[in-house]
């Protein structure tokens, strides 16, 4: 049996997607069935990835996990897969396919840990600004909006909402500016950890680490490693390879006729310097 | 041609500079229906700067153009075209990656018309450009070629060829004889008495004396962008115009004596 | 020395043709039992007729010398707009007229924004357009994708005819008709007519052009509007076959077509090119994709190969058109 | 008529700065607390380095009526192997020289595949490496971005001079000084060398450059040595700035370094340009960004307003020179 | 001239094709030391095209090129100049975006030599330039202005200073008194034989009988792409000429009838 991992990216840039590629080769490992990992080559190309699924159709694969790049784009061709009988499910991004079932985090109850964490450790009032990712995108939205939500409720001060496009020298330029303009800014929330960790070069030559809290988003290596260096301040972790596990397990399970919840949560951890060593 | 009737095309006062260079300044001059007027001048004098503001291609910094006693400006060569003025360039001005038959007919493709688009009779053309290059004695090895895989020859005859395809009240040439072999020469030379004797202006601008005094009405002379001499030809000599393009005017024979025995 | 003119002459401006059917072979070798399944024919089909109608416009600029690069945005404000209209209610052909349409409107405002500010070249132009209407296509749409069109407005984009030989999803799309019927209008208006042959000259000389009677500057707009239209012809299909209109559509698709248009034997500095070529690079490209897809190369690989294949073709292509011609 | 022609040289070669200071003044009436303090100017500065490193060697091989697509995936290139170096813990003299040597090699392969394969135009080879050596750096770091480099290796991206009389984070960036020994190396060799000179003949003429004995192949062979080495300084600057190679650096990089060349004055057919016009049209691009930044302008909005400015910053400098020739 | 000593240059067996199209076929010639040869025919014979495989712009189909009795291939313009010939093109080849000077001067710039880098010196390229232009006694307003905003005429001029500025052996001239005034035709003739008093070979191509008349020590004709005729210049006359231009041997005078008196 042939089972496909369509991910939005190819870990290009990010190693989330590295961990979910890892989790579906390791289930597919243990299962015994051949995992196909595809990923357009930029998050942007919806083009590509609407292609890649089709081409994988015409491949006569017998299940695919998808992480869709644009849902309402994918949406005919997984309609085609399933016309096809191909048993589909989405994996970190939710489709609009009726009765499709979803693995993945909730990201914006996610950007919202993070929101009542700086709401927690900063006093009411202070001056915070947020990194965006490429607001073009769902995942790019809802961290953004949980964000915003999060730390407008709560009584701080957003001066400042720039995207930076999920870019690590973009999250650099745009953190210089920001702090050029709010001198007195006391917390940073960044949609990713490439972003976050821009923000905190720009604090470290402006510096101003001591005094700026930074939270990103994803808690990759580079970043676990920087909170453990006491220079992030946390992140929030999503539990990508069990993305990758369980949409091929769930591939697995309907491909034998079961039955799936419509959405397998695989959860959000808030990462700081006393659970970071567990990312590194 | 002169007296009532006022003169086809008249040039008052052009001046054209471009950024710190004048290149012409106080032109004057007129060319009557069916005159051949020969401009001469040395190299640099303005003589393919003047040709091309009446042609259209270049606006006059200062000065006007008047046309069968209207004046009249010329945005474009296309305007120029439309009133009847037709233009060989000194440097031939053609689209290297077309055919010979579709530079001819550039512009004013056969065939049929819908609306501003003309559904071009290629077939036509080939054969118009054919008939029409032969009766120019010009010799191609098809209409097919591509003007840039022409010689200098060739490609001058092309140029000479686009601007008598059609009706003019005027065709301007500038040097169109230079890179031809003499027999060609002799062709073009005998078309302008021909369109001459249609009632047809020409400009020609030469070095070659020859050429000036073999067909041309009158001649003037620009020095240095302006004009320094004017005289209908049959009152002047070889040496008085080799004279005035070296910006001399009367005892002229110690200046002319090296080409000319 | 055999030497057939005829022969060099159709290989000169055709002969790209045969690297088409070149990597085809290779590719129904790697993967016999896919590549020729009906199915994956038409994928390549479909997949590759928005590509073909952004390239054929930007053929028609690149014959002129100029540049569009804002054939992607273009097609992306196209499909929000007609999405956006299509979720309104408005009447059904209505909405098919609003892609091309704004297509043409983004035509517009390059080709006299290029003529009447004189600007230096078409890229800024166009690089300004390329930003400003992404935006505004951002701006309309909040960013949010927008679906649910009417059957009716996908039709172009999604129906095939299965011509009851073949089991479906497989059959003629209907988008390749779409592509076919423009291919042959543009042919015919290139070759056959004025205005076309005009476009070829101001490429091979916009001074030869301009003294020959041209108006230069309304078949330069003419031309830009050709692009747009296409661009949003191209979003028509694209938002059918998606049945969404997304503001992030056709990112960096200007590349691809200039990529396509150069690799199927167009000059980049104007004056040369033919339709068909055009649509043998569109293939080229797309096989290439199609043939790494089914042949399940890594993404990291994809890039690699695709940038080797790409300077691979157009050097065969080289290589052929010199072998055709004896110097 | 007032007309003076040294003046009118001098504004058609530098009046672009005009452009620049007119930015300038607006950004500052907008955030006249923000925009002038020293903190945001090294901004801009330290923020724009990379940018100018690759538009100048854009600009060497616009010069030749060229172009190259692949500086971006250089850039990325560059720094992910010298990120590696570093990590690998290879001594810092020699991690300092594997970003400008990568970037030399891709120049290498770019200017020799141009030359000898006879390639059209440089857009396929250049289109062809952008893809292959993107693809190259992802394979080489797996897709994750590696950090940590040697403080050595980070100095002349990162440091900066602040003279006694600046407050931190605010001085003369190390990077500046890079770029200004560039741009002054650069401009000495294009006008005051016969290789320099032989770079605008070939732009504006080949023909005229072969048969005054040019060895044209060799000259752009090493066009796009110098713009690949540009590419891999810049790599080497930024990867020192954020302390990290990704790479997924430099995406579309080539679009923002070709409009700085032209919006400072180049021309895309070759032949014409200068270095400080360079500069200033990348000073443009740097100064819409920050003060579209500065002023908290949305994404969307952003993206309509670089737009129009692009544009709108061009036609000023075109009705510039217009004014400053009379004709 | 022959003898013993080889001839400067030799061509045997030379055969241009480009596609389809014959340019040259089986022509053979040669240029002897100080000779000043001319060589005539008709539009599209075949004359530029000859002349470019001499420069080692375009290589040969099929023959071979001997120079002083050695066979050599010239790979590009670079080698034929590294051996002496020097070429005034008949399109000028000139890199318009550029001044005068750098023209003149591309390829060889007085300055500095550093390796394979030259630190110009752009001062005495300047002065070189205006003393060498005024030796020939050709007029700018300045040897600063790009050559595409020059006349015809200026142009051709500094096709020939560029040709004419270092020691050749050999220099070829493709028509270059076509776009000229008078008094410069007499100049760059008058260099001609200045050159061939020091001992340069020249080749001229020209139309114009005058030219060919005043300064060739021997004249070959080509017709359709071959060799037609061939004489020393005191052997023959301008009539006989004239009639090999057109394809003719023998009787001639009917033929040359429009052109001379
Ligand atoms: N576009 C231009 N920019 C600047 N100067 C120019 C331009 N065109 C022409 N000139 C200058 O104007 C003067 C007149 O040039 P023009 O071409 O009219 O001369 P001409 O009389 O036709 O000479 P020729 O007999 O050599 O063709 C020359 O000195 C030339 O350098
Ligand atoms: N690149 C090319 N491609 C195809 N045909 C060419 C090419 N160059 C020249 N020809 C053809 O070769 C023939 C000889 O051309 P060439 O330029 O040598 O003539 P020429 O004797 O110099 O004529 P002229 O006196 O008009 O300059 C012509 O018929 C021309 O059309
Ligand atoms: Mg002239
Ligand atoms: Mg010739």
């Amino acid at each position: 049996q042939t089972f496909v991992l369509g991910m939005k990216g190819p870990g290009a840039g990010n190693p989330f997607w590295a961990a979910v590629e890892a989790g579906a080769v390791a289930a597919g490992e243990e299962h015994g069935v051949e995992v196909i990992v595809v990923a357009p080559p930029q998050e942007s190309d919806v083009q590509a990835q609407i292609n890649q699924i089709e081409d994988l159709i015409a491949q006569g694969v017998d299940g695919i996990a998808l992480a869709p790049t644009d849902p309402n784009a994918l949406a005919p061709v997984v309609d085609s897969a399933i016309a096809q009988g191909i048993p589909v499910v989405f994996v970190d991004t939710r489709g609009t396919n009726e009765g499709v079932s979803f693995i993945g985090t909730n990201n914006q109850v996610g950007a919202a840990l993070a929101a009542e964490y700086m709401c927690e450790n900063l006093p009411e009032g202070a001056n915070v600004a947020i990194l965006q990712g490429l607001i073009s995108q769902s995942t790019g939205q809802q961290r953004a909006q949980g964000a915003h939500d999060g730390l407008s409720e709560c009584g701080l001060n957003i001066v400042a909402e720039q995207p930076a496009n999920w870019d690590r020298a973009m999250g650099l330029s745009v953190a210089e500016t920001i702090l050029a303009g709010n001198p007195g800014i006391a917390g940073i929330f960044a949609s990713n950890d490439n972003m976050a960790l821009g923000a905190v070069e720009a604090l470290k030559q402006a510096a101003l680490l001591d005094q700026v809290m930074v939270v990103g988003f994803d808690a990759n290596p580079d970043a676990a490693n920087s909170i453990l260096a006491g220079e992030m301040t946390a992140s929030i972790a999503q539990a990508p390879d069990n993305m990758g596990r369980f949409g091929i397990e769930s591939l697995i399970a309907l491909s034998n006729g079961e039955t799936l919840e419509d959405w397998v949560d695989t959860g959000t951890v808030l990462v700081d310097a006393s659970n970071a060593a567990d990312y590194q | 041609m002169n007296g009532t009737a006022p003169p086809l095309l008249e040039a008052r006062g052009i001046a054209k500079y471009f950024g710190a260079i004048t290149a012409l300044h106080d032109v004057n001059f007129h060319v009557g229906r069916g005159e051949v007027l020969g401009v001469v001048g040395d190299n640099g004098a303005g003589k393919s700067t003047l040709m091309k503001i009446l042609s259209g291609l270049y606006q006059p910094s200062e000065g006007e153009l008047v046309l069968d006693g209207r004046p009249v400006r010329f945005a474009s060569p296309k305007e120029a075209r439309r009133a009847g003025i037709e233009m060989v360039y000194q440097d031939f001005a053609l689209a290297g990656n077309m055919p010979i038959y579709e530079n001819i007919y550039m512009g004013r493709e056969p065939g049929i018309k819908l609306g501003p688009l003309t559904i071009i009779d290629h077939k036509k053309a080939r054969e118009m450009a054919r008939s029409h290059l032969d009766n120019l004695h010009i010799n191609v090895k098809s209409v097919d070629q591509n003007t840039e895989d022409l010689s200098g020859g060739q490609r001058q005859a092309v140029a000479i060829a686009r601007a008598t395809a059609f009706h003019a009240q005027l065709v301007i040439m500038d040097e169109p004889t230079a890179a031809l072999a003499i027999k060609e020469v002799g062709k073009v030379l005998d078309l302008i008495r021909r369109l001459k004797d249609h009632g047809v202006a020409v400009i020609i601008i030469s070095h070659r004396m020859d050429d000036i005094f073999y067909c041309c009405d009158r001649v003037i002379a620009l020095y240095q962008g302006t004009n320094f001499a004017e005289s209908p030809l049959a009152a002047t000599s070889r040496n008085e115009v080799i004279g005035w393009i070296m910006g001399t005017k009367g005892h002229t024979e110690s200046l002319a004596h090296d080409r000319l025995q | 020395m055999l030497y057939n003119p005829k022969l060099s002459k159709f290989l000169e401006s055709y002969g790209i043709v045969l690297v088409v059917i070149v990597m085809m072979v290779v590719i129904a070798l790697s993967r016999p039992d896919v590549f020729l399944t009906p199915q994956n024919l038409t994928n390549i089909l479909k997949q590759n007729a928005t590509l073909a109608l952004v390239a054929l416009g930007m053929f028609v600029v690149i014959v002129t010398a100029g540049i569009d690069l804002s054939v992607g945005s273009t097609l992306a404000l196209s499909m929000v707009t007609l999405a956006l209209a299509s979720r309104m209610g408005l009447p059904w052909p209505v909405v098919l007229l609003i892609g091309p349409l704004v297509g043409i409107a983004v035509g517009l405002v390059n080709g006299i924004g290029l003529t009447w500010l004189k600007l230096p070249h078409p890229f800024i132009m166009t690089l300004g357009t390329l930003n400003a209407v992404r935006g505004i296509a951002y701006l309309v749409t909040e960013g949010a994708p927008i679906s649910g069109l009417q059957p009716e407005v996908r039709y172009l984009g999604q129906a095939y005819y299965d011509l009851g030989i073949f089991a479906p999803p497989a059959g003629i799309p209907a988008s390749l008709i779409v592509v076919a019927v423009c291919a042959i209008g543009l042919w015919f208006f290139l070759e056959k007519t004025s205005t076309g042959r005009h476009i070829y000259a101001i490429g091979g000389n916009p001074q030869a052009a301009r003294v020959s009677g041209v108006n230069v500057n309304g078949v330069l707009i003419l031309v830009y509007v050709i692009s747009g239209f296409m661009a949003g012809l191209g979003g028509l299909l694209l938002a059918g076959r998606t049945d969404s209109g997304f503001p992030n559509a056709g990112l960096m698709l200007e590349l691809d077509a200039i990529a396509a248009v150069i690799i199927g034997g167009a000059s980049f500095f104007g004056g040369r090119g033919t339709v068909v070529g055009v649509l043998a690079g569109v293939l080229i490209m797309g096989l290439l994709r199609n043939g790494l897809n089914i042949n399940n190369v890594s993404s990291f690989w994809q890039m690699v190969l695709i940038g080797v294949v790409i300077i691979f073709a157009v050097w065969i292509d080289v290589i052929r058109r010199r072998a055709a011609v004896r110097t």
